[in-house]
């Protein structure tokens, strides 16, 4: 743990829940700089939507999520819910901030996706020039009558360098779901790195790829934490690369959170084993 | 008062039914397909076309159920030929080709009828004039409500006790997963269709008789109104859309007497004019259900999976 | 690629059969006929153009500066439609017409007059009655009163024969006809005894606006709508029982009112230009003409009642022949400075234009609709003193 | 493989284009109305007017994914907008014949008073200009509440908005402004579009509304190659991704939205000047629908397909189907089939078998520059 380091993220009790159903349940977690930490957990644990809780696509039922020490998203259990609640804290928290997803990008969190979600229609090099278009300075009449012209270069420049560092030079004018799964994924992440963010998070990078792929993504994100500074949170089913890189991990089953610590605490614990990894052989 | 008001509740009540007949072919075809059936109105103008022409060659005991059969059959062509080969296709590609069916269908209305006016033929007994609570109407504006509630049962009992129907809720329920369990998807969608333009040719019937101008735009408004009531109601919901319709019926056909309602109570001394909204207010109603309440008065809600 | 050719192909065959149209040199004169043949006006535009086709039946030729002409009617629909006025308009005046007759409803006249006076090309309007045709365009002449010449009569009709004191008016929205007769209607009778309403076009559900003037306690329905609106709005009269006379303008002298009112309790007062009967022999000789022909009875509705807008159309066609002689050329500015002194006897009545180019009329016929044996009869010829 | 990013302004295009406006001009003085080649003008001009509205709702509906129905609403509020601040004050009586006028004022009419015939011109441009303003102020107006409705209902939301905007523009009580239902004429128009130099009188009935087409559709196209356009396409082609990468969705389509919206509002205003009448009863929703079908007819995502899509279904309709309607064409004359109506049918049939069999339309998502491109590629053999 790097408790010494400022803390980028943390997750305080968010609840989520459809209609009846407790999806994620008084979850907390925190991450902190330069570190990167795994959520793991069986299939339906609830690891996805917590992530889309951290990066708003939804606002949580109850619960708090700071970002950089600052408060982000915070709600607590009201209309129809506040009958059906089924968490422990509530009341706890008293006030409603529900930014949308591009609000928390703008902040720093990038992600990518569990079933990749590339622009289909456009290049390798546009779908990182278009996560650029966040960082732009240009209104809508200064872009549309070419008086950003130096900006437009600049980031251009930028893109282009992104893709050469993350090796998708050479496909740069392809089409982007043209392109191998591998190197798809390699482009999501690309993209996510686009909006400069100080944590990027990543569902399952490591989804359907064979062991050869597994190895490479596993050096890669290693390196991406090096090179670009950034803190590092993700999913992953994939437990060589989970045990191989991550400082922490926690693990999460029916919504619960069961355990946390470092991989070799993790491997070690009972409940762990019982719920998890003696249940379901690493896929 | 009740008097003043009486006569407009009951032209609406009427109205409503005859909406409310569309729009369950509306919101099957969208509880199903997810698509805005945009000719299903004009199918429904067609229904009055062929009448006028049928009962100027055949006795009515022919012409009527020729005439529904026939309907029916476009209802079926239409989906055959205009919705089925884009299956797979965007939504948007879907629905422009709905658009595209519903401005063949009045061009080709145009073509025939030459842009005029056609009368409907005249129904006996259902167009008579009878007085109720004292107030001289025709007897469609009164069976029109009883017959479309009967048509509503029956069709509500057949959706929850027969194969069929029940082959309909699950397909509304997922496309996907009903076919993977061998519902034969396309019959269902036949069916669909063939129901619901059942309706629209009975509803044809009482509307036309009702107001007894056919022009190829006849379609286009009560189809868009009775679309407006099953997403009022909720859209899949055949219930919720028929509640919808009757309450656009009335709202509309008050809107038209406000007016009078005001000048009679006193409330104002000069037309205001707010018969001009009349259409409009429909679609006023449309807007203030989609933002308040998008899933209408008896939908489900439904999230997105990221 | 292959698509570029198709259009490439297209444009082709476009230029291509372009110049055929061109090879036309006969001595024909061309009249425009700027009438609805479809749309809300349809049955009134096809019922006025008989008029023409009859006159120009009578009449194929004419002699324009000593040369025999053949006379060709050339047609444009304008659809009854504001927005289609002026490209069908554009479509006489490119087809080299010498003159234009029409419309039937005001509102597509007044849309083309701008078209029209910018290529210099004369109208006549044969039945369109708003003020606005001929006082906003300097090409439009008129052979027909005006609406505040009826609706004046309309209002003094309604006070003193059917002894009115409230009246309801109905028009259609955007539609200049009946909104215009409506104006000068109420202005006349007085704007406090009127309850003004329009109805939305597609409009299918008169119920309410007769249940709207029977709460009003109103004693005469005024809507000089098309007569599509018209035959529903006799239909719910009868069913609903309206209990006042319904009152309208020229468009309803036609015998599509008379098929929707016949046999029914419903009292219709109109104003019109013709009364028919006032001469025997073209009655006669035109009643022939339409049943001799099948699409002339089919336009005319299915029988041979005389529309006062076909005779009307008839006597278009007259002084059409009247002001291309008088031109002594098929030129449009021509025929456009001999039309201001124009005169001529027609069936309908005298015909000069005054200084606004309207027709010189001081005088309608008010006719009732029989409801037994579906004619109309005679009421009154009114003037306004 | 790194490739320069180098200004997109094309020479070749610029002269294209110029040249384009010089034979438009050309054309205007040499093709008089009475003259049977003027349906050729007539086409342009139309033809410019639908290419616009096309072009604009292609924006939104190709470029940014948002199916909206609601053009035909704000090309009315341009067109009413357009037509209320430039009728001259001597006309205005006469045109709002049963009202008591409320708007007095006249852009072009005003600035010729203080500067000139240059201040007619100045006078239109801005009431062109207002015109779209106003119609991107309703447009701003109606976006806060529906554009957060998903893909049909949003359809029928617009549908709907365009349908109230047009009761309320028919409404009596608000005469003194619209006129009522009662159509507006006399305004600036293009058939009164002259300029006198010397003895020379210059025609610009046709230059005019084919310029302002031209200038809107370079602008819309440098919008949709720059970053913003980048962003539209994001959000079209996911919706979320788009969001997860920063792009505020609310903010960008509400800009596509109201970018759209404004130029739909101009192309109703140069609809009015070319129809040289302005009413609210002609901005029904089946103008939506043909602009639509215009649209798909040249390729949903391609500005060049919109264009070519418009100038084809105006030219068809206009012009080269005509004879369909009025008894023989291509030389075949069968007066019992070729009646009334028949053109239309005909031209329905085809758009259907294109939206049922060339899905992609003329152009697809590609843009005639890509076209001339590959084509040149093929030309230089293999050369990259």
């Amino acid at each position: 743990m790097r408790k010494d380091r400022p803390c980028v993220l943390r997750v305080e009790d968010v609840t989520m829940q459809f209609g009846g159903v407790v999806a994620v349940n008084d979850f907390s977690m925190e991450e902190y700089e330069g570190e990167i930490v795994a959520i793991i957990g069986p299939n339906g644990a609830g690891k996805t939507t917590a992530f889309n809780v951290i990066t708003g696509v939804y606002a949580p039922t109850n619960g708090r999520v700071s970002f950089n020490g600052s408060k982000v998203i915070e709600n607590f259990p009201k209309g129809k819910m506040k009958k059906g609640y089924l968490g422990e804290n509530a009341g706890k928290y008293t006030e409603t901030l529900e930014p949308t997803p591009d609000k928390l990008t703008a902040l720093g969190m990038a992600r990518t996706f569990q079933n990749i979600r590339l622009w289909p229609s456009m290049s390798v090099f546009e779908n990182v020039l278009i996560a650029k278009h966040m960082k732009r300075t240009s209104n809508l009449f200064s872009a549309t009558f070419g008086a950003n012209r130096a900006e437009e270069i600049r980031q251009r420049e930028e893109a282009d360098a992104l893709l050469e560092t993350v090796g998708l030079s050479d496909v740069r004018n392809e089409l982007a779901t043209s392109l191998p799964y591998g190197k798809q994924r390699r482009l999501e992440i690309a993209r996510a790195l686009a909006t400069e963010p100080k944590l990027l998070l990543l569902d399952e990078p490591a989804a359907g790829m064979n062991p050869q792929e597994t190895v490479e993504l596993t050096r890669f994100i290693a390196e991406i934490r090096d090179q670009f500074h950034v803190s590092i949170l993700l999913i992953e089913h994939h437990m060589d690369l989970v045990m191989d890189i991550s400082d922490r991990i926690y693990v999460l089953d029916f919504g619960k959170m069961i355990a946390h610590g470092t991989p070799t605490e993790i491997q070690a614990n009972e409940k762990v084993i019982d719920a998890y990894l003696g249940v379901a052989d690493d896929a | 008062m009740a008097k003043t008001i009486l006569p407009y509740i009951i032209s609406g009540i009427s109205v409503g039914g005859q909406y409310a007949l569309i729009a369950i072919g509306y919101t099957m075809v969208y509880g199903i397909l997810r698509l805005i059936n945009f000719a299903h109105g004009d199918v429904f103008m067609v229904a009055g076309l062929m009448m006028v022409y049928m009962a100027a060659s055949m006795p009515l005991y022919i012409a009527i159920p020729l005439m529904i059969v026939l309907t029916v059959l476009l209802g079926f062509l239409i989906e055959r030929v205009a919705y089925r080969p884009l299956r797979t296709a965007p939504r948007m590609s879907v629905m422009i080709s709905a658009i595209g069916v519903s401005y063949l269908i009045q061009n080709l209305a145009l073509y025939i009828t030459g842009g005029l006016n056609k009368n409907y033929p005249t129904i006996p007994w259902i167009s008579d004039r009878v007085t109720v609570f004292g107030m001289e109407t025709s007897r469609v504006t009164i069976i029109t409500p009883f017959l479309t509630i009967i048509l509503v049962v029956l069709l509500v009992q057949l959706i929850n006790h027969t194969k069929i129907g029940m082959a309909m809720r699950a397909v509304s329920l997922n496309f996907e997963t009903s076919q993977l369990m061998g519902i034969r998807i396309n019959n269902v969608i036949s069916a669909t269709f063939i129901i619901g333009t059942f309706l629209a040719a009975v509803g044809s019937m009482l509307f036309f008789t009702n107001y007894p101008g056919v022009v190829p735009t006849s379609g286009a408004m009560p189809g868009l109104k009775a679309f407006v009531a099953a997403v009022f109601g909720g859209i899949g919901s055949i219930p919720g859309a028929v509640i919808g319709a009757f309450i656009i019926g009335i709202a509309e056909s008050l809107i038209k007497g406000l007016d009078t309602i005001l000048i009679v109570q006193g409330t104002i001394s000069e037309q205001i004019g707010f018969a001009t909204f009349s259409d409009a207010f429909t679609f006023i109603l449309l807007i203030i259900v989609l933002v308040f309440k998008p899933t209408g008065l008896f939908g489900e809600k439904t999230t997105d999976k990221v | 690629m292959k698509k570029i050719l198709a259009v490439a192909l297209v444009i082709c065959l476009v230029f291509a059969l372009a110049p055929m149209a061109f090879a036309d040199d006969n001595p024909v004169v061309k009249i425009g006929v700027f009438e609805p043949q479809s749309g809300d006006n349809g049955a009134g535009g096809k019922q006025e153009v008989l008029g023409m086709q009859y006159a120009n039946y009578l009449t194929p030729t004419v002699e324009i500066d000593g040369v025999e002409y053949d006379v060709e009617l050339v047609y444009a629909d304008n659809a009854s439609s504001n927005d289609k006025a002026p490209t069908a308009a554009q479509d006489l005046i490119s087809n080299g017409v010498s003159l234009v007759l029409g419309s039937y409803g005001s509102g597509v006249s007044i849309a083309a007059s701008d078209t029209f006076s910018n290529a210099g090309v004369p109208a006549i309007g044969v039945t369109c009655t708003n003020p606005q045709v001929t006082s906003g365009c300097d090409v439009y002449f008129r052979i027909c009163f005006l609406d505040p010449f009826q609706g004046t009569v309309l209002a003094n009709f309604a006070k003193s024969e059917l002894n009115a004191t409230k009246a309801y008016c109905l028009a259609k929205l955007g539609d200049d006809y009946s909104g215009g007769l409506c104006n000068f209607f109420i202005e006349a009778f007085g704007k406090e005894n009127c309850v003004y309403e329009q109805f939305p076009e597609g409009t299918s559900d008169f119920s309410t606006y007769i249940t709207n003037a029977q709460n009003q306690g109103c004693d005469v329905f005024f809507s000089p709508v098309s007569t599509e609106a018209a035959a529903q709005i006799i239909a719910k009269a009868d069913t609903q029982a309206l209990g006042m006379p319904i009152l309208a303008g020229d468009t309803w002298d036609s015998n599509v009112i008379l098929n929707a009112a016949k046999g029914t309790d419903v009292q219709i007062c109109v104003t019109t230009f013709y009364q028919e009967g006032a001469n025997e022999e073209f009655d006669k000789g035109i009643k022939e003409w339409i049943n001799s022909d099948k699409t002339a009875l089919a336009n005319n509705g299915g029988n041979d009642e005389l529309a006062a807008v076909t005779v009307m159309g008839y006597d278009a066609y007259y002084v059409a022949l009247e002001a291309l002689k008088a031109a002594g050329s098929t030129d449009p500015e021509a025929v456009l400075e001999v039309l201001p002194a124009l005169s001529y006897e027609g069936v309908t009545g005298a015909i000069a234009f005054d200084e606004n180019k309207d027709a010189i009329r001081d005088s309608a016929f008010v006719k009732e609709c029989n409801t037994e044996t579906g004619v109309w009869d005679f009421v009154t010829v009114a003037t306004v003193g | 493989m790194k490739q320069e990013y180098r200004k997109k302004t094309s020479w070749g295009a610029l002269l294209a284009v110029l040249v384009f406006l010089a034979v438009v001009l050309w054309l205007d003085q040499i093709i008089k109305p009475t003259n049977k080649m003027y349906m050729l003008l007539t086409v342009l001009q139309k033809g410019s007017v639908y290419a616009l509205a096309a072009v604009s709702m292609n924006l939104l509906n190709g470029y940014t994914g948002l199916f909206s129905l609601g053009h035909a609403g704000f090309m009315l509020i341009g067109a009413y907008t357009y037509a209320i601040f430039t009728i001259p004050s001597s006309a205005r009586d006469a045109v709002y014949q049963y009202f008591d006028a409320a708007v007095r004022f006249s852009f072009p009419e005003a600035l010729s008073g203080v500067m000139g015939p240059a201040g007619t011109a100045v006078g239109v441009l801005i009431a062109v200009i207002l015109a779209g303003l106003m119609a991107a102020f309703f447009a701003w107006l109606i976006g806060l509440p529906v554009l957060r409705l998903k893909s049909d209902y949003l359809a029928i939301a617009t549908l709907g908005f365009a349908e109230i905007i047009r009761a309320i523009f028919q409404w009596q009580k608000l005469g003194p402004i619209t006129n009522g239902s009662n159509l507006l004429k006399n305004f600036a128009r293009t058939s009164k579009f002259k300029l006198e130099l010397g003895d020379t009188k210059l025609v610009l009935s046709t230059f005019v509304p084919v310029l302002i087409a031209t200038i809107s559709i370079i602008i819309i196209v440098k919008l949709v190659n720059s970053t913003y356009g980048r962003a539209f396409k994001a959000i079209r082609d996911d919706e979320i991704a788009a969001e997860a990468m920063g792009i505020n969705l609310a903010k960008h389509k509400m800009l596509s939205f109201t970018v759209s919206s404004f130029f739909a509002g101009v192309s109703g205003a140069m609809m009015a000047m070319v129809l040289s009448i302005a009413q609210a009863s002609n901005f029904k929703s089946a103008m939506t629908y043909e602009i639509l079908l215009m649209v798909v007819l040249g390729g949903i995502g391609s500005t060049s397909g919109s264009v070519i899509g418009s100038f084809l279904f105006v030219a068809a309709s206009e012009w080269w189907l005509r004879g369909l309607d009025s008894g023989s064409f291509l030389g075949i004359s069968a007066p019992g089939i070729f009646r009334n109506g028949f053109r239309l049918v005909v031209f329905s049939i085809i758009i259907m078998i294109v939206v049922l069999f060339f899905r992609k339309g003329i152009m697809g998502e590609r843009e005639i520059s890509d076209v001339l491109r590959s084509r040149k590629k093929k030309a230089g053999g293999t050369a990259k």
